[in-house]
């Protein structure tokens, strides 16, 4: 029998290693998995590449981990915002390595991972600072520039409900990243608020087969603060 | 002379979106466009979270957490709407499906590069989210800002000070002052000016040339 | 008010011109638009590119447009099968121009040209027949080729549902090529079963937003023949 | 000598795939495979067309014309089943995500070329399919065939004469003689044989050497 679900936040953690690219959900607090981030600062994994939309905010989840000198590298598309001190600390010190990456080519380098394609060509950030050191080709009279697919060895993701496969149905604006990291990670955790039977998830409605789904942990996380 | 109050200027470019485009709104003052769209004026708003077809900001009573837009406000889904990754909502984005973007600057070229992400080449850490992507792949590309600096300095400009958001892709520009089409091998076009306001006048707060016709 | 539902198969088949690109879905008979087809083979429409996964079966749909001299060109993934007799014919006379393309290249080449890629590199048919005339590249001491974007004038598609908006929502295995054929697109044209009123449709079900069609055409077309 | 029929061919690789796994049959032969394990042993199987999870054919009374596989043959989805559409479901299989695929063959060399799609250079109407999205992307591929071809010839070789679907990918062959590793650096190591097959017999019938170890 195929059983994706663990009982224990130690086991959903297991096996993370020192040096690993992590992926981490959510897109302001909806889809963000919380608890997983609070774990993995428990299991004591470190020189950590983390890939997010932000840098954290406030001194909790992957601000915590950074500001425990977890962090090595930091992949994502909007650093600054209100309450990332840590981020703007760690940086200022030379403490953080910074991958700006705009937020659709953050998604579709992940996506590219996930799905075979070792790098891509966009418009995005084509002539502009964020081109530096990327290949530039011109296709049909429009400039575009080379972008590599980024793997991952973890994600940790968030969704609404789950099954022993792994399945995963996601609530509302809550899918935002989780379903491409899903995709991207050697190694995919999921922290999702409801459990299902085998076979009560509605096939159509399953975003993330669990074939991309590795571990599943119920925790009742409620409403995403605001 | 009036120049356009801010709810003026997200009024008037409401006035200029007709019904059925689907549109994504910059954070600040292009979300503030939507509230003078009337719902039955059928306009799709998409949010790069993967938001399409966002209504009104909800009363209390009917607030949902899960259901946030790219400022991370909390907001509602019209009937038709629905929900896609992020990877699908920027395909969308990227893949020219999106009719009209509003975005905010800092600096609009006559050429219609925008900058409006990074302040200055030796910020190591600007953020830039979408900007990039909804800069280079929305089919118009309007900017909707203060026609200068706090401390005055022009906005509208020859060439770019900042670092570029996207090359060539604004289409119009509304500001306190007026409205300016960005035509390509011309520059910028006077569309409209606020009551009381001059051409002469727009000029001098401009450091690019104002055409008319 | 949106609507994109048309009254008429003259309706939905307006402005497609000759020397068109015309992606036509399914697999196999479920999720073809065989009605569409049909209209399209009355609108008159020649010197046509068509991409689909198969090469037309029988005198019917596809083959019936192709025995009409109407295209110039197939691009596809599985040209010969039983019953492909009329593509046969004509390609043996030198009267059809091909292209093969695999299957999943052929899904990604679409999806790329919908999501503003215009090449993206893959492992698939590297080092074969199929990667002639394509540039190679190393990727991690992996061999890769660049595969171009294919962008359409006009999708003929088929859902299972649909609302005024023109989302829609697929059938089991219905979906297959649709949904990326809606995205890569000028012109997006949606045979659907069943539609409904706007907000009837669940938002976690719909699979192609209405964003990428065009016109909604309600035929009921019964199960797809085996 | 008892060379293995198709179906002892079939029960054979069935009984080398563990619970758990992702898997993909090509049409044909392989497709049988699934008939081999059992219900209780989950294996997830995979069709291009979208399909995760498929389950045996229906009964006349449960046939479902909307539900088909990539062989266009009506199935089943079993409890935990999903649908995407071709380009996830191509991303599943070229991002390394099937845990297995089999495939026909007509020739597999012995340093791990697959050769199935086109029975000669001229040929230029062959049917690819999805051979080679498969061929390149899966975690594992293994083949079932026949020894040889009809007329004797062999189709274990020391390098593909037919053009080729995938470089370098075969891992396994199982084949009416035995059962055959692709070992790098090695070529076909026997695993298995077929009973009263000697490796003498299995030998002449290939035109690649057969290693034992």
């Amino acid at each position: 029998m195929i059983n994706k679900i663990v009982q224990s936040m130690a086991e959903a953690m297991e096996g993370i290693k020192d040096g690993s690219t992590v992926l981490i959900g959510g897109f302001g607090s909806v889809g963000q998995p919380d608890a997983l981030i609070e774990g993995l600062i428990e299991q004591g994994a470190k020189d950590l590449t983390c890939v997010a939309n932000n840098a954290g905010t406030g001194h909790v989840g992957l601000a915590r981990l950074m500001e425990l000198g977890r962090v090595r590298k930091i992949i994502c598309s909007f650093p600054r915002s209100a309450g990332s001190v840590v981020f703007e600390e760690l940086y200022k010190a030379g403490k953080l390595e910074l991958e700006i990456v705009p937020q659709g080519t953050l998604a579709e380098r992940m996506r590219a991972a996930g799905a075979g394609i070792p790098a891509f060509y966009t418009a995005t950030g084509a002539g502009t600072l964020l081109a530096r050191g990327k290949e530039a080709r011109e296709f049909d009279g429009r400039d575009y520039i080379l972008e590599k697919s980024l793997p991952a060895d973890v994600a940790l993701i968030e969704a609404w409900e789950a099954d022993r496969w792994g399945n995963l149905i996601y609530k509302d604006s809550g899918r935002n990243f989780n379903p491409v990291m899903a995709m991207a990670a050697t190694l995919t955790i999921a922290q999702v608020q409801n459990i299902g039977e085998l076979g009560t998830l509605d096939p159509e409605k399953i975003v993330t087969p669990g074939v991309y789904v590795n571990r599943v942990l119920r925790v009742d996380r409620g409403a995403p603060w605001a | 002379m009036q120049p356009f109050s801010r709810s003026q200027m997200a009024a008037r470019a409401a006035s200029d979106i007709p019904e059925g485009w689907v549109v994504n709104l910059g954070i600040g003052m292009p979300t503030a466009i939507a509230d003078h769209v009337p719902l039955d004026r059928e306009v799709i708003f998409q949010s790069e979270n993967g938001v399409i077809g966002m209504g009104p900001a909800p009363d209390k009573a009917h607030e949902n957490p899960w259901l946030i837009n790219a400022g991370k406000a909390m907001v509602t889904l019209r009937p038709g709407g629905s929900y896609v990754h992020h990877s699908d909502s920027f395909a969308m984005i990227r893949g020219g499906h999106i009719d009209l973007c509003v975005l905010g600057g800092f600096e609009v070229a006559e050429n219609g590069d925008l900058a409006n992400w990074a302040t200055s080449e030796n910020d190591s850490a600007p953020a830039v989210g979408g900007a990039m992507d909804l800069g280079a792949g929305a089919k118009r590309l309007w900017v909707i800002m203060d026609h200068t600096t706090k401390d005055g300095r022009p906005k509208l400009v020859d060439q770019c000070g900042y670092p570029l958001t996207a090359l060539g892709t604004v289409n119009r520009v509304y500001t306190n002052l007026g409205v300016f089409d960005v035509v390509k091998g011309t520059g910028f076009v006077v569309r409209d000016l606020a009551p009381g306001v001059t051409l002469e006048y727009a000029q001098s707060q401009s450091a690019a040339k104002l055409h008319t016709t």
